[in-house]
């Protein structure tokens, strides 16, 4: 089981981040909790959970014998992610002590406050005490969360210019929300026009799924405001607190108020950019108390559950003139593909990779073709991201037939058949690199190749010509190795 | 003393690589610095887009076009051949 | 192009992490917790079990949890909340995760808990509380009542199952019933088991505990068992735990170490354990009683009608059970002489034959 | 009817001139066929578009104009009735010995039942195999194909499931061909059966496609030998109704023609395949042979350290297995005859698991609706029931038309089932789940007072106090 896709950018970001970060992030109960259920696989939250309680260090020798050697790759896995997450300490190798792994301190005992609850850490959120307003119930946060997002996506897909400007009279994102995409090129502004075009990070935006989308916004967020407080501008926001404050988010109970008096200063300068981004709603006749949106209290949940999730908000946000997020995409094995959908917002992105032919009141039909996936890998939208984004907007049928049969959600055919056409584009693969020849025997050469396939940078290699292709990134490594060997030899002479 | 030379290694099937060693000749050997093999070889780093866009003009040449307005299954199964 | 061939496959499956279920049978016999009083109190327990249903909530948020408590005289449920047992008025019976009775919790303002966590807690301690007051000192009989709660569980998991699978629509073109898959599809939710007992197993018990352990079995459900009493073996719950393919583990040399226990052996879920070592048992008792003398054998006389168990042959070669008379089978050899054939043979030969009969009714084996 | 019954069985005769040999349905065929026919043809010969069911018709529309109340109330209403068996406590075959047959001449290759009969059979048949040894633990069976005139051994008498699957899958990609011989399979079963104990019951199972038979000699002579070796016949058919069929299956069941029955459909077939897995009732004391059988209880035993024992029954290096009580043999799984001093060795576990068999779980009752107060969820699975309809209109208009209809399929109007010993309510699913799988009640497992102070409680489920007991 592997982490899943769209916590990739995520997990990305966090192991940039230096150890110290970690130590801080981790003192919050929630972050803690957050992380260990979004961003671990499976094995990984076994061996965590079975370290929590362990009084002594956990024996690297043990944990080979508890694990099964048929699961030896996840395993690895597992402690590599554990690592890079700061989550796990492993000991040096030395001679008199085996090797151990140990939680982290302030890990270990921020789990254990979220599971055992106590301390006086409030980051679960304080809730508010004052009354509730009737019509704050879960379906307006819904349908509020959901236009808010809406919008944004709009301002996306209107800058390819497929759809004419909305209609129904929204005036899109906040300034600032625009200055983000832009900020993170998802769009940028081409020439002097004034007309926003889409870029291939836009595509990609567009094809995740609605969570990925918070992610990847919300990290564009983090990012630049890193940004300004490197520059100097003072924001009064910090990353780690931000990234620390959406956890937080994410633990909260949908349709429950909460207190914006117990937050932090700057906490409460993020909540009108959470308000922008549809993440958290603020009544205007009370201004101290918030209500988290689905958005944000999904933002640690897995996939499957997400599924469940998004059906729930179609089901809240019926009446709105279709959902863009219901899962509601049939793709026949004969390249067929059935979009039950009336929302001008997914039948742009449909129009993206497949020709549609004919749209009738909640469904639009089409047929994936040559030209029109070859039309979508030119704009920059790869084969995976159209498959991904087919994957994810999947109709339920498709799921249980899927599940009911044993096979793999699309057809395997039309899976192919798309990485084919996009391979049409690309007759070629192109590394750039040294090409090492002339040697002066063929022991230096053996050597020299053996060592740069270790280092994992060699690319082609020809023994009987006594020629291999290296990166351009490994070269000086090779170099040195090289220099290293003509020393010895001299020195040997 | 090996030597190492820039350049920018190609992979490809043989078929596209005969196409490239013709580009390359009738350009007098300005790309390929190195032939290196059946679906290998290096190709200078600055010519590696231009290379790119000949071997597409080319390709659009040899590939037909297919009908695209269709939607009958029977067109299904040309798109099927044309590629 | 040669990233495309039949081995390579990209499979886009939609198969996140399937969710799991995990319903825990917590053993609440007055008699076994007292006699653990003072190595570990009945409240520290449950605070360690709490902790450990947090734990298994935490892997996901699509994990559930069920606790039943099979008590001396009944099993009930703990968490989801039964309405039988207090009828409250806004009547929250849906065995969904989100309670109702969140409300009750705001008062308490508990800013440092996990919302979810908060609210099978409270469910799960005041189930417990009224449990233990409508237990009378006086009407304790000494049982643990661990077959009615798993058969409870039991259909739970198979209600919340049912609810997972795919639905087998008519228009499905894979409908079951004409395209036989001959290996059954995968489940589309991981359920498990988890005792904790404190108690012997009772032998009257033993019928309908093994029925639930087959039903178990029969859904793939592994039934884990945490025995933590010093004196009590619960032979039913090993046998279970073989049968099932489940983890027995003793914690009875330390029993204030149950929560190491629980998240170490027994936390992994069906997912986990395809790639951990799980403890097995050295040996497992199999030996049956005998129904006449309660005396534990390892070779006994089965009546071949009800399947009674002897240790020797009954008088009269009559079952004690069903009263049926039984022929003694020459014991491993293959009886291939039918009966009616004998009779005639004895009245063709009655006067030769007369030593072979008196022989058979001693019980000796008469060669086939 | 009785006329559709006898143009089918004139049609078989004719069928039959197709073979070489001797054929045993002709003309006494056409005789029997009248007769039956008189008695009104309560026999399921018919196919399956004979019984016209209009499914429309079945359909009521619900009070408020949908018809999801009459789906859901139609899919209870099947579940329900697969659930009304008797349940008086008969006295079993628990150890069995079945032969099953299985047709593979070339009427298999009909796609009358999807994906074609032959594929459908195999499928069944391997799923036959495995419920056979769940229900039966300590039972034998064997399997016989039909082919080519002649029978084929397709794996011998044996208990172990694992086994008979193999040798099925080998068959599986076999097309069937050439014609039956009902005489050369029921000949190949007596020689398989002869040899079994007489404490077990002598069973075979027929899944018959083909609407003749092509034998040797005369079949009735085969039919008098089987009832002198007390082997009762019971025959799944496809298609239509065969005379020599029915003939076998009621001379050799004591006159009851219950044994041969007619798949009208997929669905069916696999029903009626799979209810043979529950023992047979023992009928008459001269068919039960009682015997007192000598049987081993091993322990399990893992090896310590690095030492790998050999298992005698297979000659495979095992870590964990059972020691033969007697003379210590190691075999490496149970139930299993000891290879070295032949003694039956199993586990009291699988004794426990034919028990359900001997005291099964005694039906629920419907709860109408002046009794449904007492519960607002199942007991079991605490699924929330069906609030009682207060309105007034909506509820004469139930009582109008749908509630007799319902009351005849055993369905409750309130969709509770109760336990009538315990009083507790359950869900249709549960109702089904408790007595297809697990075969308690959960309600009176759940309560102590209920066992202790009843006789009566203990008897339904069949748990007599301390009938078994494992040592503790």
């Amino acid at each position: 089981m592997s982490v899943n896709a769209n916590s990739s950018q995520l997990s990305e970001y966090l192991e940039r981040l230096p150890g110290t970060t970690f130590r801080r992030l981790y003192q919050q109960p929630s972050t803690a909790f957050a992380i260990f259920r979004r961003m671990l696989p499976h094995l990984a939250k076994t061996i965590v959970m079975a370290m929590l309680y362990m009084p002594t260090p956990f024996l690297l020798s043990d944990l080979e014998i508890w694990v099964k050697p048929t699961a030896k790759r996840q395993k690895d896995q597992a402690l590599s992610i554990l690592r890079a997450l700061h989550i796990i300490a492993v000991t040096v190798p030395c001679r008199e002590t085996p090797q151990s792994m140990t939680l982290t301190a302030n890990f270990k005992s921020s789990l254990r406050f979220a599971l055992e609850g106590g301390g006086d850490h409030n980051s679960f959120g304080v809730p508010s005490q004052l009354p509730i307003a009737a019509d704050v119930d879960i379906a307006f946060l819904d349908k509020y969360a959901r236009k808010k997002w809406d919008d944004i996506l709009h301002f996306v897909v209107n800058s390819v210019g497929l759809i004419d400007s909305r209609s129904d009279g929204s005036n899109g994102p906040k300034a600032s929300v625009k200055d983000l995409l832009m900020a993170g090129r998802l769009v940028e502004r081409k020439g002097a026009s004034s007309t926003m075009n889409i870029t291939q990070a836009g595509f990609t935006f567009l094809l995740q799924e609605a969570n990925s989308q918070v992610w990847t916004l919300l990290l564009l967020w983090l990012e630049a405001a890193d940004h300004a407080n490197k520059e100097g501008h003072h924001t009064g926001m910090e990353s780690v607190d931000m990234l620390s404050f959406l956890f937080l988010l994410a633990s909260l109970e949908l349709g429950r108020a909460y207190s914006t008096d117990a937050l932090t200063e700057p906490r409460r300068n993020m909540i009108p950019y959470l308000v922008d981004f549809g993440l958290i709603y603020i009544p205007h006749h009370d201004r101290r108390q918030y209500f988290p949106t689905r958005l944000a209290t999904t933002l640690t949940s897995s996939e499957s559950s997400l599924r469940s999730v998004s059906a729930g908000f179609t089901a809240a946000s019926e009446g709105m003139g279709g959902a863009q997020d219901s899962n509601a995409i049939i793709l026949e094995t004969n390249f067929r593909m059935y979009g039950y959908t009336s929302s001008p917002l997914q039948i742009a992105v449909l129009a993206l990779f497949c020709d549609l032919k004919m749209r009738f009141q909640e469904l639009v039909s089409g047929k994936l073709t040559r030209q029109s996936v070859r039309r979508a890998v030119d704009m920059g939208i790869t084969a995976d991201q159209i498959i991904s984004y087919l994957a994810t907007h999947a109709h339920e049928q498709m799921h249980r037939v899927a599940a009911s049969a044993k096979k793999s959600l699309l057809p395997t055919v039309i899976v192919d058949q798309i990485r084919l056409w996009q391979l049409d584009t690309e007759r070629m693969a192109t590394t750039n690199g040294f090409l090492f020849k002339e040697f002066d025997d063929y022991k230096e050469y053996i050597s020299v190749v053996t060592f740069a396939d270790e280092i994992g940078v060699l690319q082609w290699r020809n023994d009987r010509k006594g020629m291999f292709f290296i990166t351009y990134a490994g070269l000086s490594q090779v170099k040195d190795f090289v220099k290293n060997k003509n020393k010895e030899k001299k020195a040997g002479k | 003393m090996p030597r190492a030379i820039r350049g920018v290694l190609i992979e490809c099937d043989p078929s596209i690589k005969s196409i490239i060693m013709n580009i390359n000749e009738s350009e007098a050997n300005a790309y390929v610095i190195e032939d290196l093999d059946d679906s290998h070889l290096v190709v200078q780093e600055s010519k590696v887009q231009d290379l790119k866009r000949r071997l597409d003009d080319h390709l659009k040449e040899t590939i037909p076009e297919i009908d695209r307005d269709s939607d009958s299954d029977r067109d299904v199964k040309q798109d099927k051949k044309g590629w | 192009m040669n990233a495309i061939d039949g081995s390579s496959h990209v499979e886009v499956n939609a198969t996140g992490q399937t969710p799991s279920l995990l319903t825990i049978v917590i053993d609440t016999n007055p008699r076994g917790w007292a006699a653990l009083k003072d190595t570990l109190p009945f409240s520290k327990a449950i605070a360690n079990i709490l902790v450990f249903i947090n734990a298994h909530l935490a892997f996901g948020n699509d994990n559930q949890v069920a606790v039943l408590a099979a008590h001396s005289n009944k099993a009930v449920w703990l968490y989801p909340k039964s309405p039988h047992s207090d009828r409250e008025p806004n009547g929250s019976t849906d065995g969904d995760v989100e309670m109702k009775d969140v409300d009750d919790d705001k008062d308490r303002g508990n800013a440092n808990k996990y919302p979810q966590f908060s609210a099978i807690e409270s469910s799960i301690l005041s189930s417990l509380q009224s449990l233990i007051k409508s237990t009378l000192p006086s009407t304790l009989p000494p049982t643990t009542l661990i077959a009615g709660a798993l058969s409870q569980s039991l259909s739970h998991i198979h209600k919340t199952s049912l609810s997972f699978a795919p639905p087998k629509a008519s228009t499905d073109p894979a409908a079951p019933s004409t395209a036989v898959t001959l290996t059954p599809s995968q489940p589309t939710l991981h359920a498990r088991i988890l005792i904790v007992s404190v108690s012997d197993s009772e032998p009257s018990q033993y019928i309908p505990t093994m029925n639930a352990v087959f039903a178990a079995s029969h859904a793939r459900i592994p039934i884990d068992t945490l025995s933590l009493s010093q004196h009590c073996s619960p032979t039913f719950l090993q046998q279970a735990a073989v049968i099932t393919g489940g983890v027995f583990l003793s914690a009875a040399l330390n029993p204030r170490g149950l929560l190491t226990y629980l998240m170490f052996g027994l936390l992994a879920d069906a997912e986990a354990r395809n790639s951990v070592t799980l403890p097995t048992q050295d040996s497992v008792d199999f030996r049956a009683a005998c129904f006449c003398h309660r005396k534990v054998v390892d070779t006994g006389f089965v009546c071949s009608i009800c399947l009674s168990i002897f240790c020797e042959v009954p008088q009269g070669a009559e079952c004690l059970t069903c009263g049926t008379k039984l022929a003694l089978g020459s014991y491993g050899a293959n009886p291939a002489v039918v009966p009616r054939k004998k009779k005639k043979r004895k009245k063709a030969l009655n006067g030769v034959m007369d030593r072979d009969a008196s022989g058979s009714a001693a019980g000796t084996p008469v060669p086939g | 009817m009785a006329d559709s019954d006898g143009e089918y069985q004139a049609d078989d005769g004719s069928d039959a001139e197709f073979g070489a040999h001797q054929v045993s349905s002709s003309h006494d065929t056409r005789g029997r066929s009248r007769k039956d026919g008189g008695k009104g043809g309560r026999k399921p010969a018919k196919a399956a578009w004979e019984d016209i069911q209009r499914s429309w018709d079945a359909v009521v529309e619900g009070a408020d104009g949908t018809l999801t109340g009459a789906i859901e109330g139609l899919a209870e209403a099947e579940k329900r009735t697969r659930l009304m068996r008797d349940t008086t406590p008969l006295q079993r075959g628990i150890i069995r010995h079945l032969v099953l047959v299985l047709d593979m001449s070339f009427y298999m290759l009909e796609k009358d039942l999807l994906p074609s009969r032959h594929e459908l059979t195999m499928a069944y048949a391997c799923e036959f195999v495995r419920e056979f040894f769940e229900q039966n633990p300590i039972s034998q069976l064997a399997i016989v194909g039909m082919r080519d005139g002649i029978a084929v051994r397709i794996s011998d008498m044996g208990g172990n499931p694992a086994e008979h699957l193999e040798r099925l899958q080998g068959w599986v990609k076999q097309d069937p061909e050439g014609n039956p011989s009902l005489q050369n399979a029921l000949e190949m079963c007596r020689g398989a059966l002869f040899h079994t104990p007489s404490h077990g019951t002598r069973e075979v199972l027929i899944i018959y496609g083909a609407m003749m038979s092509s034998d040797p000699g005369d079949i009735h002579e085969t039919i008098v030998s089987l009832i002198t070796d007390k082997i009762r016949v019971s025959i799944v058919g496809l298609g239509a109704q065969v005379a020599i069929c029915a003939e076998l299956c009621k001379k050799t069941n004591g006159g009851d023609e219950s044994a041969y029955n007619i798949a009208q459909h997929e669905n069916n077939f696999r029903d009626l395949m799979l209810a043979v897995t529950t023992p047979p009732v023992t009928r008459t004391k001269e068919q039960s042979n009682a015997s007192l059988l000598m049987m081993g209880f091993p322990s399990r035993v893992l090896t310590t350290g690095n030492t790998i024992n050999f298992c005698t029954c297979h000659n495979r290096p095992t870590r964990e297995g059972y020691n033969c009580t007697r003379c210590g043999s190691h075999v490496c799984r149970l139930p299993a005859e000891c290879p070295g001093c032949g003694l039956t060795l199993i586990l009291s576990t699988h004794l426990a698991r034919s028990y359900h068999h001997l005291f099964p779980l005694r039906n629920w009752v419907e709860v109408p609706w002046s009794q449904a107060h007492s519960s607002e969820a199942c007991y079991a699975c605490l699924t929330p029931f069906p609030k009682r309809d207060n309105n007034k209109k909506g509820k004469d208009k139930t009582k109008d038309h749908t509630k007799p209809k319902e009351k005849a399929k055993g369905l409750s109007e309130s969709s509770r089932y109760a336990c009538e010993v315990c009083r507790n309510h359950f869900c249709i699913d549960c109702d089904l789940f408790a007595h297809e799988v697990l075969h308690n009640c959960p309600g009176c497992q759940s309560d102590a007072r209920g066992m202790s102070t009843g006789e009566e409680a203990a008897h339904t489920n069949g748990n007599t106090d301390g009938a078994m007991e494992v040592d503790s």
